[in-house]
Parts: C-alpha cells; sequence; structure tokens
C-alpha cells in the first residue's frame, strides 16, 4: 500500500463530465469532482442524486455513458469489478452484504488473500491468523469468530463488511451510508474507526445521518439531480442557500 | 493459540459439533478414518453378501456417484446448475468405449462400420488405440469441453437458471450431433460389444471384482479431491461465489476463472464415471446425453443433500437402487413413484437426507441436553 | 423471390408453433421466474382434451364434427389452467424464489403426468378421486375443531392411510367386477389420432407455393393469442395488477393487491395458453404422452434468446429461430452462397432436420455472446443487484 | 420449547409413513412370491420398453406376448407347468435394458427372455445374453447384418420386407425415390440398403432426410421433397412414432396425396394408421408380413382373443403377431426339448413350424423365421387392403446387396458354420 503522500496535494480521483442514463433518465448528469490523496469526503444529496450511482462507476458495476474517471491517473471505466479492486478501491455497501455462509474469521481471510488468481488461491500456503486476530480485535468480532455471519446482528454485520474492506487494504475506501440501522453507541464508535482509518487511507462516504456527517466530515460535496451542487466545510455546507433549498425545498413539498 | 469462545444457542446449549470439541486437524483423522472403513467395507463385506448382480449395479452406481460429486462441487458449493453432466458423462464413456472397440486383431476395424459402407477408420479414433492416451482423454475430453462452454458462458455473467437452460441445450447439440453420425461413432446404437481390456476377458468373474474395486478406488479419490477443493480458502471463494457472486468481484477476485475451474473438475469426473459405468454395462450410447438423464443426476445430489459430499455418494447410490427396485416391482407404474421422488425431496427435505439426518440430529442433542439439565436441576433440589 | 417467400412462410410456420409453445412460458417464466418443466406437459393434456373433444363430437356427426376445433379450444385453455391452478397451489407457490428447486420439482410433476395419461383409466380416476374426497374432505370437516392445530399431524397422516386404503380396495372391487370395462386405459401409452376437421385440410395454392390450411390457422391461432394476451396485460384491471406485481411484489401488497391471487391467476393463465398451444401441435404431430417432451428445450430456448419478461421479444425470437432452423434445414443456406465450396460443404453437412437443431442451438449460444440477456433486455439499476 | 416438532413436518414424516404402509406389503409379496412358487411354474422375462419414447410401440407387444402366455397356462402350460411372466421396463433407456436383461437371468433364473424393440436395446443387451449363453425372443423386423446364436429374430429381415417393396415400386410405382427415416440405426441401414438395390436394379435416390427421433417439425423435410420431385415420385419412410403422425398430417396438408406421391412405409402399422388418422394416409402403402385384415383362421382367432382380452376398440400388427408367434414357437421348442436348458431347447427349434396369424412359418437354423410378405394399401378404416402377396421367403440375415456382406450366410446347426460363414 501507498503511505502518506509526500506532497498532500496529489489527486487520487478525478471525475470529469460523468454521465451515467438508463434508458434515458440521467442518473449522473456531467459530473465534475476530485478527490486527494490522504482526505476523508464526505458526500450528501437528497434520494436520487446520484450518490450511489457514483460508487457503482467507481467500482465497475455501472459502465458510464460519458466522461472519464481516473484514479492513480488510470481510466477506470475500461476495468472490470476485481481489476478495479486489486488496483485498490475498496467498498462499503449500503445493505451489509457478507457471506452469510462462512464465519467473520473466513470472511475476513478471504478478502485478505493477497493473491487473487485461481491456482494461487488453490495451491498458495499463506498465513493469515495473526492478521485476522487483529482485524477481529479492531471490529470487536473476537468472541463471535467462529459463528456463521449470517447470524450476527445488523451493526456486526456492517462491521464485519467494513472490515473485510479495510483487510482489501485499499487506497481508497468507499463508505455507503455504513452507520445505517446502527445504535447511537454503534455509529459512534463507526465514527471513531473512520477517524482512526482516516489516517493513513482515502475515504469518500456516502451519508444520511447529519450527526454523524458532523463527526467525521472534513469536507463536505452535495450532490443533487446527478451534478455537483457545491463543496466546502460541514459549516459552510450548511449554511448553503442552495443545499437549503434543495433538503427544505424537497421536505416542504413532500 | 488464543482460546475459543464456543457459539452458544440462545438457552446456552452447544450443538453438538462443538460438543465432540474436536481440533480441525482430529476431523480430518476421524474423517479419514471412516472413508477407510467404508471403503474396506465395499471391498471386503459386500461382495460376500450381495448377489452379483446387485454387486454389479452396485458398483455402476458408485460409478454414478462420481457424476454425483462432481455436480456437488458446482451445484451445492458454487451454486451453478448444470442440467448438462450427461454430456461430460457420455464423452468419457465413448473415449473409453472407443478403446475397447478397438481391441481387435490389426488391419480390422469395428463392426458396425460395415453396415454404413466405411472401410477405413475414421482418423479420430487413431490415438484410441493407446490405452494411457485414453486414460487421459477420459479425463482431459470432457474437461477441456467444458472449459470452453464455461469460459463461453460464464464469461458473460450468464447465471442461475440461463445457466442451466444453456447446458441443457448443450446436451440437445451433443445428443444430435452423436445420434446422427452414424457412420463415424454408430449412431443410435452407440457402441457396444466389448469384450477385452489389457487383453484380459471383462466379462469374467475376476475382471468384474477387479472393476468394481476399481470404481471404489476412483470414487474415493474423487471424495478427496472434492473435499480438497471445498476446504480451504478455494472452498470458501466457491461458497462466496454462491451466495453473493457480484460481491466477490468487489473483494478482488474474478469468478470467471473459478467457476470454470470447478465446472472443468465436474466435467472430468463425470467423463471418469461415464468410462467406469460403460465398462460395466457394456454399452455407451447418445442416450447418456438425454436430457432426463441429465436431469435425474442433478436429482440423485438433492435428494442425498447437496450442501455436503457424502450425501451426493449416498444419494447416487440410493436413488439409482430404489429407481431399479421400484421399477422391477411396479414395471407399469413407477415413473409415478420416481416423480414423486422429486417432489417430496425438492418440497420436504430441501436439504437433502443429509441434512435431514443433521437437523434430526440436532434436535435430539438439544432434546438430550435439555433433559440432562432437568435431571441435574432435579438431583440438585 | 420464390425461394425467399417460401423460406419466410415456412419459417413462420415452424416460428409460430414454438412461439404458441413459448407464450405460456414466457408468463411463466417471464413474468414470473417460475421455470416449468411440466409446461410440454400442460401442452399435452391441451392435446389430449382436444382428442376427447373431437370424439365427443363426432358422436354427434356432421355438421358438428367439423367444428369441434372452438370448444376444443376453450375446453384446452380450461383443463391445463386449472391443472396449472392446482400445480402452482400445491407445490410452486412454496418455492417462489427458488428457481432451481422450482425445476426439480416441476420436473417431477411432468414425469407425473406423463404417467397419468399413460395409465389413467377408471379405476385409477375412481382411486384418486375417493382419495381425495376422502383425505381433503375430512381434513376440511376436522379443521373446524378447536385443538385442530394439536391433533393435526396425526390426523392427517391416519387420514392419509385411511383414505389411501380405501380407495384402494375400491378399485380393486370395482376392477373385480366390472373388469375390461373400467382397467382399459383411457389412452393408453400409444399415441392418438387428432384430425383436423375437414375445411382445415388442403390449402391454398399462391403461384409455385402452397400454403397449408392448418398452418394458416395455426399462425392466426397465434395472432389472437399474443393480441389477447396484450389487451389483458395491458388494458384490464387484472392485468395492471399482475404487471404491478411483476415489478414490485412488496409495494404490490402493501397496496392491497392480493398477490396470492395474482400469483394464480398468472400462472393459471400461462399453463392455458400451453393448453391452447397442445390443440395447435396436436393438428401438426401426434398426442402422446411425450407430446410435451419435444417442445420444452426449444421454448426455453426462445425466452432466454428473446429476453425474460418481453414479450416483444419472444415473438422475434421464435419468428427467427423458426426461419434459422428451416433455411439450414432445409438446404436453402447452402443455396444462398453457392459459389464458396468449403461454407457449401459445411452447410451441406448440417442440411438435414437433426444437424439443423446441433447448428441453431450452437447459434444461439453465439449470440448469447453478444446479447447475454437476449433480445430485448431490461435495463436499470436493479437488474443485478 | 420452541425447538419442538413443527407441523409441516410431522405431516411429512407421516406422508411418508403412509407411503411405506401402503407399499410395503406389496413390495414384500412381490419379491416373495416367486421363491415359494417356484417349483410350480416355469419363470419367463418379457423386456420391454413401458416408459419413455418407446413405450408407444412396445406396450402393446408386451400385451400380445402376455396374452399367448394366458393361452397357453390355460391349455396347461408348458411340460405341465404354468408359466409366469416377470415383466421388466427398458425404460427406453439402452443401459437399463443391459441391468434388466441381467437381472432377469441371474436373480429370477428365467428360462428364457422375450423383448427388445429398437435395435440399439438388442445390441445392448446382446453381451448380457451371449457372456451368460442365455436366449433372447426378439419380435420386430430390423436392419439385419446380425446373427446371434443367442438370438431368435421372429421379425423380418431385410430381404423379407425392404427389399420385395422395393422391387414390388419399381415395378408398379416408378423410379425415383425420396428417403425419410428416423434418425437412428434402422432406417440408416435400410437406406444403405435400398440406395444399393436401387443402383443394381435401375432406379435413382433423388434425396434423403433424417429427424430426431420424437422430432415433429417435417416442414424443412417436405420442402425438400416437392424440389426433389417437383413431378411426383415415390416416398420410402422409414420414420418411427411420433415423427410419421406430423410428417403425413404436413404431407396432406401440403397437397402431396398418393396419387402423385405414393409413399412406402416399413414402421407404420395399424396402430400407427389408428395415430395417425387414416384419412391422412388412405391410399398410402405399407409392407409387412402380416396385417390384421390377413385372412386366414389362425389370424381370426388370434384378433378375437386379442379384442376379447384388451378391448374391443384394440388393433393387432406385426410386431404383435411377431411376438405372439414366438411365445408359441419357444414352447414348441420346449415340449421338444423336454426341458427348458437352453441348448436343447435352441437344437428343438430348428425347423419348428407354427400356424401363425400370418401363415404357416418355420424357424430356420439362421436363427431368422421363414415369413410372407404382404403390400397393404390403407383403407379408410384405417385398416390395409393387401394387394399383393408372395410365398414363404427364406431369410437372409446377411445382406446380398452390401458389398461387406454379399456371399455370407449364418447356420447354428452346424458348429462348423456358425454366425457367419462364405456360402
Amino acid at each position: 500500500m501507498l503511505t502518506a503522500a509526500p506532497i498532500a496535494t496529489r489527486q487520487i480521483l478525478q471525475i470529469q463530465d460523468l454521465t451515467v442514463s438508463f434508458d434515458g433518465f440521467k442518473a449522473l448528469n456531467g459530473l465534475n469532482f476530485s478527490l486527494d490523496e490522504g482526505e476523508l469526503r464526505v458526500v450528501i444529496g437528497p434520494n436520487g442524486a446520484g450518490k450511489t450511482t457514483l460508487l457503482d462507476v467507481l467500482t465497475g458495476k455501472v459502465r458510464p455513458t460519458k466522461g472519464c474517471v481516473l484514479f492513480k491517473g488510470k481510466d477506470l471505466t475500461k476495468l472490470k469489478e476485481h481489476q478495479i479492486s486489486v488496483l485498490g478501491i475498496g467498498r462499503k455497501f449500503q445493505t451489509p452484504r457478507i457471506y452469510q455462509n462462512l464465519n467473520p474469521r473466513e470472511n475476513l481471510e478471504l478478502s485478505l488473500n493477497p493473491h487473487k488468481e485461481v491456482f494461487p488461491t488453490l495451491f498458495g500456503r499463506r498465513d493469515l491468523r495473526d492478521k485476522v486476530d487483529a482485524l477481529l480485535e479492531t471490529i470487536h468480532l473476537v468472541h463471535k469468530d467462529r459463528i456463521p455471519a449470517g447470524l450476527l446482528s445488523h451493526g456486526e454485520k456492517q462491521w464485519l463488511e467494513i472490515g473485510m474492506v479495510i483487510a482489501q487494504d485499499p487506497d481508497l475506501l468507499l463508505l455507503d451510508e455504513c452507520v445505517a440501522g446502527m445504535t447511537d453507541k454503534e455509529t459512534e464508535a463507526t465514527g471513531e474507526l473512520i477517524q482512526s482509518l482516516a489516517k493513513n487511507h482515502t475515504i469518500l462516504v456516502i451519508e444520511h445521518d447529519m450527526v454523524f456527517v458532523r463527526q467525521i466530515a472534513r469536507k463536505v460535496t452535495v450532490l443533487h439531480q446527478g451534478a455537483l451542487l457545491c463543496e466546502g466545510s460541514f459549516e459552510e455546507v450548511k449554511n448553503d442557500p442552495r443545499v437549503i433549498e434543495v433538503y427544505l425545498g424537497s421536505h416542504k413539498r413532500g | 493459540m488464543k482460546v475459543l469462545h464456543s457459539p452458544h444457542t440462545p438457552d446456552g446449549i452447544t450443538t453438538p459439533a462443538q460438543g465432540l470439541d474436536l481440533s480441525p486437524r482430529n476431523k480430518l483423522l476421524l474423517e479419514a478414518g471412516v472413508l477407510m472403513g467404508v471403503l474396506l467395507l465395499l471391498i471386503f463385506v459386500f461382495p460376500a453378501v450381495l448377489s452379483g448382480f446387485r454387486l454389479n449395479l452396485l458398483g455402476r452406481f458408485l460409478a454414478l456417484s462420481i457424476v454425483a460429486l462432481g455436480i456437488d462441487l458446482i451445484w451445492g458449493y458454487t451454486g451453478m446448475l448444470s442440467l448438462g453432466q450427461g454430456v461430460f458423462f457420455a464423452l468419457g464413456g465413448y473415449a473409453l468405449g472407443m478403446h475397447l472397440s478397438l481391441q481387435l486383431p490389426d488391419g480390422r476395424i469395428p463392426e458396425f462400420f460395415s453396415l454404413y459402407g466405411v472401410t477405413e477408420l475414421p482418423w479420430f479414433w487413431r490415438p484410441f488405440y493407446s490405452f494411457s492416451f485414453t486414460a487421459i482423454a477420459i479425463f482431459l475430453i470432457p474437461a477441456l469441453v467444458a472449459s470452453a462452454l464455461g469460459y463461453l458462458v460464464v464469461r458473460n455473467r450468464i447465471r442461475g437458471v440461463y445457466f442451466s437452460i444453456l447446458t441443457q441445450a448443450t446436451t440437445i447439440i451433443f445428443f444430435n450431433f452423436f445420434n446422427g453420425q452414424q457412420r463415424l461413432i454408430n449412431g443410435t446404437n452407440g457402441l457396444t460389444s466389448f469384450t477385452t481390456l489389457f487383453d484380459l476377458n471383462i466379462n469374467s468373474a475376476e475382471m468384474r471384482f477387479a472393476i468394481y474395486v476399481a470404481t471404489i478406488l476412483f470414487v474415493a479419490l474423487a471424495y478427496v479431491l472434492c473435499r480438497y477443493l471445498t476446504s480451504g480458502l478455494f472452498g470458501r471463494i466457491l461458497v462466496a461465489i454462491r451466495d453473493d457472486e457480484p460481491r466477490v468481484r468487489f473483494s478482488g477476485y474474478d469468478p470467471t476463472g473459478f467457476k470454470v475451474l470447478v465446472f472443468a473438475v465436474a466435467a472430468g469426473l463425470a467423463g471418469i464415471a461415464g468410462a467406469l459405468f460403460t465398462l460395466q454395462t457394456g454399452i455407451i450410447s447418445p442416450n447418456a446425453m438425454s436430457v432426463p438423464f441429465s436431469i435425474e443426476m442433478v436429482i440423485w445430489v438433492a435428494v442425498g443433500g447437496r450442501s455436503s459430499l457424502i450425501g451426493a455418494v449416498i444419494g447416487a447410490v440410493l436413488v439409482n437402487f430404489a429407481k431399479s427396485l421400484l421399477s422391477e416391482s411396479f414395471p407399469e407404474i413407477w415413473l409415478f413413484f420416481q416423480g414423486g421422488l422429486f417432489l417430496l425431496v425438492v418440497m420436504v427435505l430441501p436439504d437433502g437426507l443429509v441434512g435431514w439426518v443433521r437437523t434430526q440430529g440436532r434436535q435430539l442433542w438439544i432434546i438430550f441436553q435439555l433433559w440432562r439439565r432437568r435431571l441435574a436441576k432435579t438431583s440438585l433440589a | 423471390m420464390t425461394l425467399l417467400f417460401d423460406s419466410l412462410f415456412n419459417g413462420i410456420s415452424i416460428g409460430t408453433v414454438l412461439l404458441m409453445a413459448a407464450l405460456g412460458l414466457a408468463i411463466v417464466f417471464g413474468l414470473m421466474g417460475v421455470i416449468n418443466m411440466a409446461h410440454g406437459e400442460l401442452m399435452m393434456l391441451g392435446a389430449y382434451t382436444t382428442f376427447v373433444v373431437q370424439n365427443v363430437f363426432r358422436q354427434w356427426g356432421d355438421p358438428w364434427r367439423d367444428f369441434y376445433i372452438f370448444p376444443a379450444l376453450v375446453a384446452a385453455f380450461g383443463v391445463a389452467a386449472l391443472v396449472g391452478l392446482i400445480l402452482e397451489r400445491a407445490v410452486i407457490r412454496f418455492l417462489y424464489g427458488r428457481p432451481l428447486e422450482t425445476l426439480l420439482a416441476t420436473w417431477g410433476v411432468s414425469l407425473i403426468l406423463q404417467q397419468f395419461v399413460r395409465s389413467v383409466n377408471w379405476v385409477l380416476a375412481l382411486r384418486l378421486g375417493v382419495f381425495g374426497l376422502l383425505f381433503f374432505g375430512g381434513w376440511w370437516l376436522l379443521a373446524k375443531r378447536v385443538d385442530w392445530p394439536r391433533i393435526k399431524g396425526w390426523v392427517l397422516t391416519l387420514l392419509l392411510v385411511l383414505s389411501t386404503a380405501i380407495g384402494t380396495v375400491g378399485g380393486r372391487l370395482l376392477a373385480q367386477t366390472y373388469a375390461l370395462a373400467v382397467t382399459q386405459p383411457w389412452f393408453g401409452a400409444q399415441n392418438r389420432d387428432v384430425t383436423a376437421p375437414r375445411w382445415l385440410r388442403g390449402g391454398i395454392p399462391v403461384g409455385q407455393l402452397f400454403l397449408p390450411n392448418t398452418r394458416l390457422f395455426i399462425i392466426s391461432l397465434t395472432l389472437v393469442c399474443i393480441l389477447g394476451l396484450y389487451i389483458f396485460l395491458q388494458h384490464t384491471r387484472w392485468g395492471l395488477r399482475i404487471r404491478a406485481v411483476t415489478q414490485n411484489r412488496a409495494m404490490s401488497a402493501c397496496v392491497g393487491i392480493p398477490t396470492q391471487t395474482v400469483d394464480a391467476l398468472t400462472f393459471a393463465i400461462g399453463s392455458g395458453l400451453a393448453g391452447v398451444a397442445g390443440v395447435a401441435v396436436s393438428l401438426l404431430g401426434s398426442v402422446g404422452p411425450n407430446t410435451g417432451q419435444n417442445y420444452i428445450v426449444d421454448t426455453f430456448m426462445v425466452v432466454v434468446v428473446g429476453g425474460v419478461g418481453k414479450l416483444l421479444g419472444s415473438i422475434v425470437a421464435a419468428l427467427g429461430i423458426g426461419i434459422a432452423n428451416f433455411l439450414i434445414g432445409s438446404g436453402t443456406l447452402a443455396l444462398i452462397f453457392p459459389g464458396v465450396p468449403i461454407l457449401t460443404d459445411t452447410l451441406n453437412f448440417f442440411a438435414t432436420t437433426s444437424m439443423a437443431k446441433v447448428m441453431v442451438f450452437a447459434l444461439i449460444v453465439v449470440f448469447l455472446q453478444f446479447r447475454p440477456r437476449g433480445l430485448f433486455p431490461e435495463k436499470g439499476r436493479t437488474v443485478d443487484a | 420449547m420452541a425447538h419442538s416438532l413443527n407441523r409441516r413436518q410431522l405431516i411429512k414424516m407421516g406422508a411418508l409413513a403412509g407411503a411405506g404402509v401402503a407399499l410395503g406389503p406389496q413390495l414384500w409379496v412381490k419379491h416373495s412370491l416367486p421363491a415359494y412358487a417356484q417349483g410350480e411354474t416355469i419363470r419367463v422375462g418379457i423386456l420391454h420398453s413401458l416408459s419413455g419414447t418407446m413405450a408407444i410401440s412396445e406396450t402393446s407387444v408386451v400385451d400380445a406376448e402376455r396374452l399367448a402366455i394366458k393361452e397357453i397356462n390355460a391349455a396347461g402350460g408348458v411340460l405341465g407347468k404354468q408359466i409366469e411372466a416377470i415383466v421388466e421396463d427398458g425404460a427406453s433407456d439402452w443401459p437399463t435394458f443391459a441391468e434388466k436383461a441381467t437381472k432377469l437371468i441371474d436373480s429370477d433364473k428365467v428360462a428364457t427372455v422375450f423383448g427388445c424393440w429398437t435395435s440399439a436395446s438388442r445390441k445392448a443387451v446382446l453381451p448380457v445374453f451371449e457372456s451368460r449363453q442365455h436366449m433372447l425372443w426378439y419380435p420386430v423386423q430390423y436392419e439385419g447384418q446380425e446373427c446371434s446364436k443367442n438370438i431368435f429374430y421372429t421379425g423380418a429381415a431385410p430381404n423379407q420386407q425392404i427389399e420385395p417393396s422395393v422391387e414390388w415400386l419399381l415395378k408398379n410405382k416408378g423410379k425415383e425415390f425420396f428417403l425419410v427415416g428416423s434418425d437412428y440405426v434402422f432406417p440408416r441401414t435400410a437406406n444403405t440398403i435400398i440406395k444399393a438395390q436401387l443402383e443394381a436394379l435401375g432406379g435413382t435416390v433423388v434425396g434423403e432426410d433424417y429427424l430426431p427421433l420424437g422430432n415433429t417439425e417435417v416442414t424443412p423435410i417436405i420442402s425438400k421433397i416437392r424440389a426433389a420431385l417437383p413431378k411426383g415420385g415415390i416416398i420410402y419412410n422409414s420414420l418411427n412414432g411420433d415423427s410419421n403422425v406430423a410428417f403425413f398430417t404436413q404431407l396432406q396438408g401440403a397437397g402431396l396425396g398418393p396419387d402423385r406421391y405414393p409413399s412406402m412405409s416399413v414402421s407404420i402399422a395399424e396402430e400407427e394408421v389408428q395415430a395417425i388418422g387414416p384419412e391422412f394416409l388412405e391410399g398410402h402403402y405399407a409392407a409387412w408380413n402380416y396385417f390384421m385384415t390377413v385372412d386366414t383362421p389362425a389370424n381370426k382367432k388370434f384378433v378375437e382373443a386379442f379384442r376379447a382380452e384388451y378391448g374391443q376398440n384394440r388393433v393387432t400388427n406385426d410386431p404383435m403377431e411377431a411376438a405372439y408367434i414366438m411365445v408359441y414357437l419357444w414352447k414348441q421348442a420346449v415340449e421338444k426339448a423336454g426341458t427348458v436348458e437352453i441348448d436343447a431347447v435352441r437344437q428343438a427349434a430348428y425347423g419348428q413350424t407354427f400356424d401363425a396369424p400370418e401363415g404357416l412359418v418355420t424357424m430356420n437354423s439362421n436363427h431368422h423365421l421363414t415369413k410372407y410378405v404382404r403390400i397393404g394399401q390403407v383403407r379408410s378404416d384405417g385398416l390395409f387392403e393387401v394387394i399383393s402377396a408372395t410365398d414363404a421367403v427364406d431369410p437372409l440375415p446377411w445382406n446380398q446387396f452390401v458389398a461387406e456382406t454379399k456371399g455370407y450366410a449364418c447356420d447354428w446347426s452346424d458348429p462348423t458354420k456358425g454366425g457367419r460363414y462364405q456360402v
């Protein structure tokens, strides 16, 4: 993994004029966006703003109709999901997606495995136990490491998935509403975890929970109707009249 | 090593697997021991107990259980339901069948060619004079065909029922081809009338017993291979692909390679099964590539329990014995029972016999624990 | 020009039969995601219904005997829909969301149905009737008791054994008393004969061509079915409900659509269409226990090539496959490319009906390389969760 | 405790138990009976497809065999013992045929086996019978080129059906032939023979096509026929089962009637005519050794007995008659040999004659029957008008029109000659 970059302003991710349309509906519409290395960025926006679609493009799940996405100088739009993952982008999904029939230990091993081709996986010898133990410690699942992950509580699943993403050792972490369904206490602990991860990862967080956003945010980007609305610190964004219009306006109508 | 907290059910009752509390190493030893025991039983006890006819049936069904192991590997563990395993089975059978048909004095070609006025051996028959080539081909030809097909299909992310339907269409392609090519491969009649292998009469009692033992050894080998593939990290990735394939991609794995590899292995196993089956029935024909046969294969695994390898073997042997006995007792209406069996298993025993035994065992274990606890309480009182 | 028109007509003839058979499947598989391997057997039931209706009308003599086909269509739809309904209620509804299990269970059903038409006679019918009456009647009566949930398991077991026993004994008695009259199978394992009415035999000559009436009839029948289906789905209240449930089951249930009824209805309609297809098939080929088996894989291919959930896709795919089948199987393709020897030789190699099927299926696999989701795929973020 | 057995499971277990209760006694009785009755009866095996694609044809052959056994038993049995038939289902699957044949011989210890229809099933069981020196009686017309010591063939050899019918066509109907057949060995071999024969006798083959078994889409074939024979000609048809129905209905639908396109079928008998519908076949031809309309006292008796047993609407056909004959021939051979021992019965079978429904037939030492060849034309009632009949024709298992087997014959009564020797 690349550790902290020598120049703090080097851009790890650049997005230009990104458009995604489904049968004429534009989920993203000419989006321009960039991320500095080592940054922790929160993206907010009302429903349908294109937040999840943005992550889908970044992970290769959706091919853009137009535009380009550069990650560490490489164009992501031509790559497949697993290639992007190996390149160093890890994604935590909105609803936890873990392997229900594997236990947390196995879930983590699967993500930790450094050689992800078929034959190295089959024949390679590796000892991942120490790393797994350390990760289990981090995500507070040491005592539940041998039961099927499907039996974990919702919060524990969220944690496990965060653990799996960390295990991939990505340069860019994408976290999609990772505190949804958590108790206040769990949310706070998650916030702390993200803060500590931010020390040596670039992180992009999508969030609805404003209390949580306030806890972790350094810089906030607001999306609206598939395009960038504004960017700035949490306080700046909160007081921006356009943001208020978008959020409250829709609130009034609803 | 770190002390592991054993998981508890809400009532504080340990489940039997933990109740036995074996280390993984001891578990493996236990399994190997049981496997050896079953092998010895099959080789030394069954021949003494069963009539020659039933023993021959058992040998055939054990050969079929090798296909079932392959299906369990791709369906039970990886979630790819192939309805085309009959094709690979038949390819293996044909490979050996061609070798057996060529056990002739020099210069003569198999007799059926004369029916169609063919006087020269078609070119692709020639390599099958060699036993070593045949032995490799039995595994490799089906595996290569499966890799090619699997790659074409899996690469495009065709999965689930679409995969099943495409593999089913494959059976039709191959069936029609083999069925139509009388002049090359004897069409509908298939290859039959085998007499010798290694210059030994394959119908002699000794040779039949040798084939029976060989079949058992191949079942054991196939079991060990599948066990190796399904345990460890590789096996977990297979399960992960079954449960959530897109997620596996985001974990950085390309499922295509994994799926193609297990599909090829399953096909190779089917090929071996086909060869052993052909050796014991004395015929291989395009019928083995018919749609119903491939579906039946899946049913064996479903009956036995698709989440366990043992289940596949048990399922293949039991279902086939049931079919034999039922069709002997009720030749006119046994299809009712076969159809009913399919329905019953899917509706009532979704995890198959092995799954059923497991849940029943767990329930009994819980009842036992409750009873023990009550006993402890009363004695305290 | 004649060649082109001839190929087109013959291709469409083959295609419409496929389409007719695939239409029900397009609904059941396309809209509900249910793999019904017994679809072919539902067609077979439709064909047998045609046979029965024809025999009844034949007894009434002229003018009636020439018009049995219309009541047969209605009856075949009814019988197949009824069996489909029972199938959905008894088996498939427990398996929604598990397509592979459905596939295996319905395969079992198809075996049972095949054997049923082979073996059914008065004794078997009586045994089934007595069994059904006693078992379900008893269930219905006893279910009113207050302590029903407690005794259910044992009572049902008892009922099962008792009603089986009574049915069997009753059957035996009947067989001994009336012998051949009741033990003779209704249909038997042999194929049965459905004869097209006189006005459907022969054909219309067009230039050098000859358009058989049965083919024209099937083509128009297909058109009527497609049109009816379209109107039903797009312009009726139940059609709207079916579409709603297809798109979002949970939301449909929330707004008060009886999803279970919709499922049953959808499946019944799909099955009924299979019955109608059975009538069409009985005009062309045989009526026998294996009638359905011949169509099942082909029809699945039609739906897959067309794109699941799209009626238009199935239509185009069926006609395309039909035309390809004809062009390759009749050797017409070899005539079109006379200049290239290798190509001609290859095409001639495949120019038998048997090998044409090989070629067409291989082409389908190739086609799916370029369009893995069929001709008219669904788009959007929800497709591949 | 939440973990008690839930009710659904109880029902399921109940259902299983119920099925067990219902079936158990039957299974037990079926299996225990033969052992008890062993001394009193002679067991024979009947091995045909009762399910799968071939059930259409084979079930009625089983009916005929059962009728013959019932008649023999009613007349006092054979060697003073009753015949007990053990029926097995080959399920249209060739390995299953081999399995069931093994079972009949090894487990049930039957005296002989009556069975098979397709060549594939016969080829599949052949090694079983040869390795155990046992005997199969085979009732269907077939492609020849086989003469096993362990099979008696009571259907027609090619020279008793195909070859005379081609000669008759050449003489009466024309010289241009289009060959249509199902895609399996009998039609393919039959057509090989026909081509060789036509070449020798001055006819021409203008085209040939094969349909997969069970396929009913015949449009391409009909186009080909129209293209190859624009002015009419002979269709030589060896389609099997289902495909015939599609073929003839669509042949008529396309306007190719028997006046310009007469067809000769070798796999269509009375039952198939019923299934296809006489109105589609009226005027077409078929070649067999036996038709239901054959006018002999033996046939009258056979038809009456059959209808009394199985229903007045049933018909009889050639394979059924051959099946009926072979049971009687076996019985006669057993009585002559005085034992059911295989080799003695075989020796005794040579030269046996039987007043069959088709006429007096004789078993030859080449294991085939001397039979009569008849050409029938379909009438409006679905039966055949016999329009041409030959004297008894001796069977030639090795075909004399095929280069490889020209000049070969078969004689099992002479150990020096055996299955294939040069004349």
